[in-house]
Formats: structure tokens, C-alpha cells, sequence
């Protein structure tokens, strides 16, 4: 991507922006992430090691940036917080590129290009598009950009603590649809089958998701775009990706 | 011994255990109408258990407790058989222990008044709220009997700003509210201040003059002189000794009653 | 903090209160009216002499009481509709939080029902009461007395745990806070300002129990 | 339930013991064990002739109970590092949990020590003994024995607010059941799991109350 | 009357108020070493404060009280004047209030004993935990108290094991291991059932016997009688009269004596 080849110019000596030296002095990356959000940030069998697609990701960047890749596991309603406050240095899970994020954070390049879908009951003929949200109910994450996008349909929106949350309200009724990322609905449905429940929609444009920092890590975010650009050229991203989702979405 | 039929209550081998404990192993008493039987003897001797039984607040193990109303023509004599019962509260009819408190009221030791209602609704609750009886008439009579008292004026105090004295004569006319046919005491002036229990004992003389039958338990032998008809000293579950209070406590016959009396007596 | 808090903090004081007022008070005043009076009953179970009412009752209690509320909720809001039980998410609070209140108070009345002295018991069957007569009229006036205290600490806790609503879909004042700073990422401000509410509305049930007390103290004062 | 779902169960069953053993169990205790001297220090306040120091302690209390744990775990976690004060997740949970305990079993045990009859401050001051010397010799043994039953009360809460470390990154049984739930997509039965765990905790728990409790009843019974 | 300084105790002019309560007026009274002092009068007029100011236990607004020690040699008399003090702790230096409470020491009424130590470690505590004398000589004068009073074996009970009468009796042995100059007594036998009043009146009387300095409140007035070597009555917060007891109580001076008397003696 363009930013790759300004990263290795004098941006970085502005003086001030500490945030790769420090990385680097202290050897590790530290990373915010859900780990209870499949595929992308999970344990292994329930209870094992922490992975998932951005988990990989992460940890390929960290490799190729030279440090320990180093997890920490907060809600997704605090993970701004976190990020905040300084408890980690950047967040991998999921965050899309929004114009309100980018006013706020530091996100280097993208490394996943997805879809947003309506997921509504097999029975349901009154969706089928997101203008057809109008009117209707959705269950979605507080903070998350589909929630954003629900609400901008002319839905209204549930708030709940996750995928989980959100399907269960569908399938059992309770709401009318809830919107989320394609792959997680993709991933859902091969793992339980997602019986009676149906894709009502697809958003046109892609989402992009990216590693998101504080304002202040430029810095960080350029070398850890540098990092993304290499893994995209030695194809190891489309490796992870197809590990997790039989596809190429990092592209 | 007069006949049976003529006493206003008979009591007969009367049992009661606390688990291993057996406290009554056989009690036998009579009272006749107007008579006072005051009950003394040892601590954890019984007494408040036969109390306790007479009001049927404790279901006796055996033995029998036969109890004639107020008024021969209208009341009919009521017996509880409590072997029959085998102790157990259900085993003894609901209505017969129904009559028996009816028959009976208490005085406790520690007054018992109810803290959240006034000296007049302490009086009232039994004749109007359990005997059904028009309030208007009860009203009067609860009136009079705490004037009687001299507690007039403290119809509308609560028990807590009353002396230990006052609380106690409110119990006793609580109790004579009822109407009862049989008033028991069980220690009426144990918890009272010294100078406090005049009142209360003078009180209890002037209701056994005007003919009320009793039972009291007491430890003041002076009292108990002066003012019942028999004493009955027990001891171990029985009754030991019993027999006129001024022959009785100068010269007992037994014993355990001698003991007894010269401890209280001469305690130092 | 910087002005433009100060800006969000009084922007945002109205839908927190407002969420306060239409959600915290009146789940909570529904929750604690229901749970008292089933409280009431599990006591009552707890003191019977009827050894399996009693088992029931303890097993209900030791259930609440050992479980978090937060599983308590779900179970019925998430859990039920699989037994094809669907509770909106108003009834479904107001439930899961009468059951909670329930466990709690009825250890709560049972204990204040066995403080009454054993005399009151006696004194009323003397006057020929049966024993729901002497429970009515006699012991559980004396034992209301007695129960203020820890009641009202219930209903405190009660209030601050509506907040759990939030995660049923319940818009009460925890969840007007978490959407006011999810927009505006300020977390803590908003937080802080919700802590603040609570805790007035906790400052106002407090002084409340102080009025009520003093009443009832009118009774059975020593 | 499927049989997948009891596999599942099966399977999760060591993970969520580890979680409690590693996470919950020492979690409450350290916080129980420095919220107890915590509130000793305030209910002693709370008992000073000194004014300003029963105040302090009074409104420390206050705020405490008057606010969601919740909050009080998110402002030491979240809201610190804005004063440049940075506290890793244990020693977050621990301190606010701590601080937690010590609002609530503070008021325990003044309740505890103020039911000690006076007599007994008295014996102890006619012996010649100190303020001081009466409090820790005579009082507070018995005081023990009051506070016991409250007391345990308060850890078992505790046991179940730990539940909520999950939310700063601490891991334990509830953040096992959840993570879990998230890999299996069966979060109702993962958390009716991870309740039964907490029960079968909060059981142990009061029966080994009890044993106290009667250890403990040898010195004072009546 | 002889000289103060031959006097054990010296009160003069106490003064007690709580809020506008006065409870005590002015207060004077001396104790000769040897001597016994009962302390009558009704319920509220102020007995127990004067035990409790003595005790150090209260402090009072005005007055004050001189006491020397057991051996005048090595006991200077210790004087606290309490008008100096304003009626606050603060005002009393501690060291005077300590050596108060270590020249007398109290028996009370509901015997206060240490429920979680058992009755050796009762009479112990005082004389090892405060006092700092060795342990093994205060138990062994502890076990031989103990022994006296009938209670040797009863070493390693709780106080909750033993009747009234021998926790008060514990109550007692505790007070005579502080060796105290004077001992207090506050009612010592109005908590107990009537047949265990003797064994503490007996032992009492021993003491008195045996020449202990005491001053006892007491509605017994056949043991304050017999005991007693003076008399005072209480009311209104001074003392109304006092003076021989046989004399006093067979023929009292004051009206107010008189009827307090009467009630007691006769109270129906
Ligand atoms: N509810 C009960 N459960 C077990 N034991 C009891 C109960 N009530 C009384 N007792 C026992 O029964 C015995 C007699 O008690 P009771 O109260 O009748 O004695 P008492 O003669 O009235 O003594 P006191 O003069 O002390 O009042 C005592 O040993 C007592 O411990
Ligand atoms: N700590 C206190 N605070 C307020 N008032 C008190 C206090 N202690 C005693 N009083 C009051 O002082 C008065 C005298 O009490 P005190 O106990 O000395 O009387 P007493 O002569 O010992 O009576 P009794 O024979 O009933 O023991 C009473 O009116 C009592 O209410
Ligand atoms: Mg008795
Ligand atoms: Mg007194």
C-alpha cells in the first residue's frame, strides 16, 4: 500500500513519537484483543492457547518487528479504554476503518476486507435489504461499526456483549436481524450449522480492519504497516487467512 | 379429699420430658373454686412446666388435666387425656386445647406485654380479636379493670414507658380480661425491682379475696403464707409435700422440703 | 478534566437520569415488592416444622445465593426460550431480580422472626390466638422492626445490580452511560457520573430508612 | 441437551476448575484477608469519640456501598492510568475488591463489636486494662463470634463479584466459561456450568462457616 | 468522727449529671479500713454511680475522692478532684485514674464475666495481663481463691457451665486476685435465684470477717443488717441519712428512710 514507503522516513525522528522505541527497547508488542470472538480472537478448544486470525496476524507482525507478541484480553466495550490508558499498544480485533475511529486512533494499513451481512430467521421475507432495516429491531455490540451501520439503516438497535448474545436474540425471535461481519456468520455456520437462520443482505462496499493505536503511535502504526506489507508479499497473511476461513481476506 | 367433680381443676400423673429430660414425672393436684395453691420449690424443679401445661402451652407426654368452666350450667367439665395424645400436639384435640386456654390465662415472669401495641390494645386483643366479644363492652370493661389497677391514665402508653411494676399489673389484667376461670402466675414478681413488688403482690391478695382461683408460682414464702390456701413444694418431677402454707412452711414433713425452705429462709 | 467533560457530563446528566427514572427506580421498587412478598413465604417455609417445605426453601435460597446474578439473568432471558419460555426483557429483569431478592430477604425475615422473644409467642397463644393469628397480629409487626435495617440494605444492593439489566437489553441508567461513552470514548467521566447517581440514589434510600425506623422505634422503643 | 453439549461440559469442567483455582479462590481470599484489616481500621473509626475520624470512615463507607462494584473495578483499572497511575489486572482486582470488602464488613463488625454488652467493657476497665487492651482482649474475641455468620456471608458475595475480574482481564471462572462459550458458541450452557461451580464454592464455603461457628461457640455459648 | 486521714476512702461533694439528669447531688461518705458500707435506696436514685465513680469507671463533674492504699508505707493517698476535671476523662490524669481503679475493684451485679476465658484465665487476666506479676504465683494464689470459694474444680469451665451463684462467686474470687484495697459491690445477689443467694451472701460475710473494706448496694437489709458495720441511704441524689444499721434500720430519722423501709419490709 502507499503508506509502506514513507514509513522508513524521517516521520519517525518528529522527536516526541516514542512509540515504536519503546516497543523495541522493551521487546514486546502488547496487543488488546477480545479472545472470545471467533475466528478472529479465541482459545483454542475452549480453554487453550489464545488464537484466531488477528492473534495470528498480530504475532507474525510482532515476529517480523522482531519482538514477543504479548496478549491482553478485555472486552470489546473496554478495549478503547485499554487503549487508552495505555494497557496496550495497539488492538487487533477487528476494528474497521470508520471516519469517527480514525479522528480518534492511529490505524495502520488494513489486513482483513469483508463484508457486513443482515443475518435474519429463514422464514423472515420482510428484509432484504438494509434500507429494509427501517423500522425494525437489531441486536449488535455498543461501540461496534455495525452497530453504527444498523443504527444509520433506521434500525433499532439492542445492545448486547457479542455475536453470541445477538444470534441467540434472532433465532429465538426476539429481535428481527442482527448485522456483522460475513466471515463471523461464515464461521458460525460451520461450526453449529446456523439452522434456520439466513443471509438477508450484504453490504456493496468492503469494510477494512486494521490495527488500531493511540493517536499518538504513528510511529507504530507505520512500522507495523511496514511488517503487514512484507507478510502480504511472502503470502503469509493469505496463509493465516485460509487457515481460518478457507479464503483470502487480507486482500 | 372431696370428690373429683367438685374441684375446679384435677390434675393426674401428669408427664412431660425434654428429650432424656423428664421433668414432670407425675404431677397430681386439685384446686377447688377460690382457692390459691401456691407452687414453690428448686430451680428447674418444673414448676413453669405444669404452669405451662395448664395453659396448654406445653403438651404433656401422659396424664390427665381436667378443668370445669366458669359456670357449672354452661361449661361443661373438659379433660385432655395425654397418654392418649402421645405427646404430640396434634394427637390432642384441637378444640379441647382450644377450651382449656380458654379456661386458663397466664402472668408471666417477664410480663410478655406486646411491645408495639398500647397498654388498652394489650388488654383488648384477647377478648376482641380472638373471643370475638363487642369491642364497645370490652372497651368498658378493659377501662375499669386497668382504673381498678390504678393504670387509668396510661391507657394509651406503650409497655416500654411503663416501670416493671406498672407492665406487670397490665399483664395481670390482661389476663383477667379473658375471663378465665383459673389464673395462673409464674413468678409474677421475680423480674421487679424491689420496691416495686408491693404493688404487684397486693394486688394478687385482693383478687384472691374477692375469690379468683390461682395458681402461683412464687418464691416469696411470706406471700404464700398469707395469702394461699395450700402450698404444694415440688421437687424431682413430684410433688413432694403439700398441705396448709402456715402448717406446711413451719414445719414440713419431709426432708428435701426442710432443705428447701431453710436455704430461702436463713441464706446466710 | 478538560471543559468539553464538564460539557459531556452535563449534556449526558439528563438521559442518566432519566434513565434512572424510568428504568433503575421502577425495576427495582417492582423487584423488591415482589421479592419481599415471596421472601415472606420462603421464610415462613424455612420456620416450618414440615421438613421437606423447609428443604425446598433452603435449596431455593442456597441456590440464589451461591450463584452469581449475572447467570441468574441470562438463564432466564437467554436460557428459558430453549424450554420455549420467551420473556421480554422487562419481565424478565423484574423476575430474575424478584427471585434474587427473594433468596436474600427471606434469610433476612427469618432472622428477624426468631429475634422476637420467645414470650411473644407464648403470651399470644395465652390469649387464645392460633399461630397464624399470633404470626399476623403479634410477631411479624415486632419482626418488621428489626428487619428495616438489613431489608433496606437489600434494596440498596438490589439498586446497584440493576445495572446487570443493561446486559438483558433493559435501558436503566447503566446503559445510558455505557452508550453515552461508547460514542464519545469517555469512559470514565461517564462512568464516574453514573457512580455518582447511584450513590445519591442510594444517599436518599439510606435517609429514607432513617425516617422509617424512627417511625416504627415509636412502638418498641426500650 | 445434546449429547455434544454434555462432551462439551465434560470437557470445559477442568478448565473452569482450573479458572477457580488459579483465578477466583485466591482472588477472594487475598481480597477478604486485606478487606478484613481494612475494615477493622474503619469500624474502629467509626466507633472514634473524634468526629472527623467517624466522618472519614462514614462517607469511605458510603461510597463504597452506595456504587456498583463494577464501576469501582473500571475506575481503578481504566480511570488511574489517566493520573499516570498504572495497576496490573491482579492488583487492580485485588485493591478494588478489597476496597469492596472493607465498605461492607467494616459496618459488620461495628455492628459486631457495639453488640458486645457493655458489662464487658466494664469488667475489663475494672481489671485495670486500657481502651486498647479491653478492645483486642475481651471485645474482639467475642465480637469473632458474632461477626462470623455476616462475615461469611460477606466472602461469599465476594466469591461471586470476582466474576466480574473477568471485565479487567483477569482470568478466572467466569472469563473461562465465557471463553469457552465463545469457541463452542454455547454460551447458556457454558454459564449454567460456571453457576454450578460457584455453587458448589459458595456450599463448601458455608459449611466450613459452620465448622467455625461451632469451634468457635465452645468459648461463648449460653 | 475521726480524722480523714484515717480513713480508707473520703467522698466528698460528688457530683454526677448525665445531660440535665443530676443524677448525684452531692455526695459524701468515708469508709474506715475494715469497715463495711451498704448503700440503700430505690431503683434510679444513683447507687450504682456512686460504685462506678468510685471505680473510676464514671467520671464525675465535681467533688472528690480520696482513697489510700493497702500499706500506708509504700500506698500514698491518691486524691482526684473531679470540679478540676470538668467532668471529662481527659481532665483526670490517667495515672491518678489508674491507681483508682487498681485500690478498688467491683463485683457486679451481672457478674460481667469474660465469656471466652474460662474461669481460671477470668481471675487471672487482671493480675498477669495488667498488673505483669509472674504468672505461675498468680495462679497459684487464683487456684487457692478458687478453692475457697468451693470452685476448684470448676478451673477450665467456661463462665456459661456454672449456675448464677458460682459465676458470681467467680465474679468475687476475680476482684480479690486484683488485691484491691477496697472492694464494690452493685447488687451482688439481685440477678441469682433465690436458693443461690445464700452461698454468695456466706461468702461475702466472710470477707467482711476477714476485715476487707467493702461497700455494697443491696436491697437484703437482713444482710446489711447483719453485715454492715453503716448504713447510708440514697435519694435524690445525696445521702438522705446514714449510721448504725441496726439502729438505723429498726428506727429511722427521715421520713423518706421511713417509707423506702416500709415498702420494702412490708410489701403487701
Ligand atoms: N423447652 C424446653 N426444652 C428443653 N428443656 C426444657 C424446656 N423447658 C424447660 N426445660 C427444662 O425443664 C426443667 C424444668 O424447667 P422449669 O422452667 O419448669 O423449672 P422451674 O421449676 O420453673 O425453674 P425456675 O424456678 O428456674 O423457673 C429444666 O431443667 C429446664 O432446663
Ligand atoms: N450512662 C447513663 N446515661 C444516662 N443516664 C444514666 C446513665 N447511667 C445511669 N443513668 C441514670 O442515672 C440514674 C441513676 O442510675 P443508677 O444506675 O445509679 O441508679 P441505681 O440507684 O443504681 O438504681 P437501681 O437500684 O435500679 O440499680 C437513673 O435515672 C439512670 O437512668
Ligand atoms: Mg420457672
Ligand atoms: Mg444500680
Amino acid at each position: 500500500s502507499a503508506s509502506a514507503g514513507d514509513s522508513g522516513s524521517d516521520g519517525a525522528a518528529a522527536g516526541t513519537d516514542e512509540s515504536l522505541s519503546s516497543v523495541l527497547e522493551s521487546g514486546t508488542l502488547t496487543i488488546g484483543t477480545e479472545g472470545t470472538y471467533r475466528p478472529f480472537s479465541y482459545h483454542a478448544d475452549g480453554s487453550g492457547e489464545l488464537t484466531g486470525y488477528d492473534v495470528e496476524v498480530a504475532r507474525a507482525v510482532a515476529d517480523q518487528l522482531g519482538v514477543e507478541a504479548e496478549f491482553e484480553e478485555t472486552q470489546w466495550d473496554a478495549i478503547f479504554a485499554g487503549l487508552e490508558a495505555g494497557r496496550f499498544d495497539t488492538i487487533a480485533n477487528q476494528v474497521s476503518i470508520t471516519p469517527e475511529r480514525v479522528e480518534a486512533y492511529t490505524f495502520s494499513t488494513p489486513y482483513t476486507y469483508s463484508t457486513g451481512v443482515i443475518v435474519v430467521p429463514e422464514d423472515n421475507t420482510s428484509i432484504a435489504s438494509f434500507a429494509d432495516l427501517a423500522g425494525k429491531t437489531t441486536a449488535q455490540s455498543l461501540t461496534s461499526n455495525w452497530y453504527t451501520l444498523a443504527t444509520e439503516s433506521g434500525a433499532t438497535v439492542q445492545s448486547v456483549e457479542g455475536w453470541a448474545q445477538s444470534v441467540a436474540l434472532v433465532e429465538q425471535g426476539r429481535v428481527d436481524a442482527t448485522v456483522n461481519d460475513k466471515l463471523t456468520y461464515l464461521d458460525y455456520k460451520k461450526q453449529t450449522g446456523a439452522a434456520g437462520l439466513k443471509i438477508a443482505a450484504e453490504t456493496e462496499e468492503r469494510s477494512e480492519s486494521a490495527f488500531a493505536f493511540a493517536p499518538e503511535g504513528t510511529a507504530l502504526a507505520e512500522a507495523v504497516s511496514d511488517a503487514l506489507a512484507t507478510l502480504s508479499e511472502d503470502g503469509t497473511l493469505a496463509a493465516i487467512s485460509d487457515t481460518y476461513f478457507g479464503a483470502d481476506v487480507s486482500q | 379429699m372431696s370428690p373429683t367433680d367438685q374441684k375446679l381443676l384435677t390434675v393426674r400423673g401428669l408427664q412431660k420430658s425434654f428429650g432424656d429430660n423428664q421433668v414432670l414425672k407425675s404431677i397430681d393436684l386439685t384446686v377447688a373454686r377460690g382457692e390459691v395453691l401456691a407452687l414453690i420449690g428448686p430451680s428447674g424443679s418444673g414448676k413453669t412446666t405444669v404452669l405451662r401445661c395448664l395453659n396448654g402451652l406445653e403438651i404433656a407426654d401422659g396424664g390427665t388435666i381436667e378443668i370445669i368452666g366458669a359456670d357449672d350450667a354452661t361449661h361443661a367439665p373438659v379433660t385432655i387425656d395425654f397418654a392418649a395424645a402421645h405427646g404430640s400436639r396434634a394427637g390432642v384435640p384441637k378444640k379441647t386445647l382450644g377450651t382449656l386456654r380458654d379456661r386458663s390465662a397466664m402472668v408471666f415472669q417477664h410480663y410478655n406485654l406486646f411491645p408495639h401495641k398500647t397498654v388498652l390494645e394489650n388488654v383488648m386483643e384477647g377478648p376482641v380479636v380472638v373471643q370475638r366479644r363487642p369491642r364497645a363492652e370490652v372497651e368498658t370493661e378493659a377501662l375499669a379493670l386497668l382504673e381498678r389497677v390504678g393504670l387509668g391514665e396510661k391507657r394509651d402508653s406503650y409497655p416500654f414507658e411503663l416501670s416493671g411494676g406498672q407492665q406487670q399489673r397490665v399483664g395481670i389484667v390482661r389476663a383477667l380480661a379473658l375471663r378465665p376461670t383459673l389464673l395462673l402466675f409464674d413468678e409474677p414478681t421475680s423480674a421487679l425491682d424491689p420496691e416495686l413488688v408491693g404493688d404487684v403482690l397486693r394486688l394478687i391478695k385482693e383478687l384472691a379475696a374477692e375469690g379468683w382461683t390461682m395458681v402461683i408460682v412464687t418464691h416469696e414464702l411470706e406471700f404464700a403464707r398469707e395469702v394461699a390456701t395450700e402450698v404444694a413444694f415440688v421437687d424431682g418431677g413430684t410433688i413432694v409435700e403439700h398441705g396448709d402454707p402456715k402448717e406446711m412452711l413451719r414445719n414440713p414433713q419431709h426432708e428435701r422440703t426442710r432443705q428447701f425452705l431453710h436455704r430461702l429462709l436463713f441464706p446466710f | 478534566m478538560s471543559e468539553s467533560t464538564w460539557q459531556l457530563l452535563l449534556d449526558s446528566l439528563w438521559p442518566l437520569i432519566h434513565g434512572a427514572i424510568t428504568g433503575t427506580i421502577p425495576l427495582a421498587l417492582a423487584s423488591f415488592a415482589i421479592g419481599l412478598v415471596l421472601a415472606l413465604g420462603l421464610a415462613l417455609m424455612r420456620l416450618s416444622k414440615r421438613r421437606w417445605l423447609s428443604s425446598i426453601a433452603q435449596v431455593y435460597i442456597s441456590i440464589v445465593r451461591g450463584t452469581p446474578l449475572l447467570v441468574q439473568l441470562f438463564v432466564i432471558f437467554y436460557g428459558l426460550p430453549s424450554l420455549g419460555i420467551v420473556i421480554d426483557p422487562w419481565p424478565s429483569a423484574i423476575v430474575a431480580f424478584s427471585i434474587n431478592v427473594g433468596g436474600y430477604a427471606a434469610e433476612v425475615i427469618r432472622a428477624a422472626i426468631l429475634s422476637v422473644p420467645k414470650g411473644q409467642w407464648e403470651a399470644a397463644y395465652m390469649i387464645g390466638m392460633s399461630h397464624r393469628r399470633a404470626l399476623t397480629r403479634i410477631i411479624l409487626p415486632q419482626a418488621a422492626r428489626v428487619s428495616v435495617p438489613p431489608l433496606s440494605n437489600t434494596f440498596i444492593s438490589l439498586v446497584k445490580d440493576t445495572s446487570l439489566a443493561s446486559l438483558i437489553l433493559v435501558t436503566e441508567l447503566f446503559r445510558e452511560a455505557q452508550q453515552v461513552a461508547a460514542f464519545s470514548q469517555q469512559f470514565m467521566a461517564l462512568y464516574l457520573e453514573a457512580a455518582l447517581l447511584y450513590w445519591v440514589i442510594c444517599l436518599v434510600l439510606s435517609s429514607g430508612q432513617g425516617v422509617l425506623e424512627k417511625r416504627l422505634d415509636r412502638y418498641v422503643a426500650h
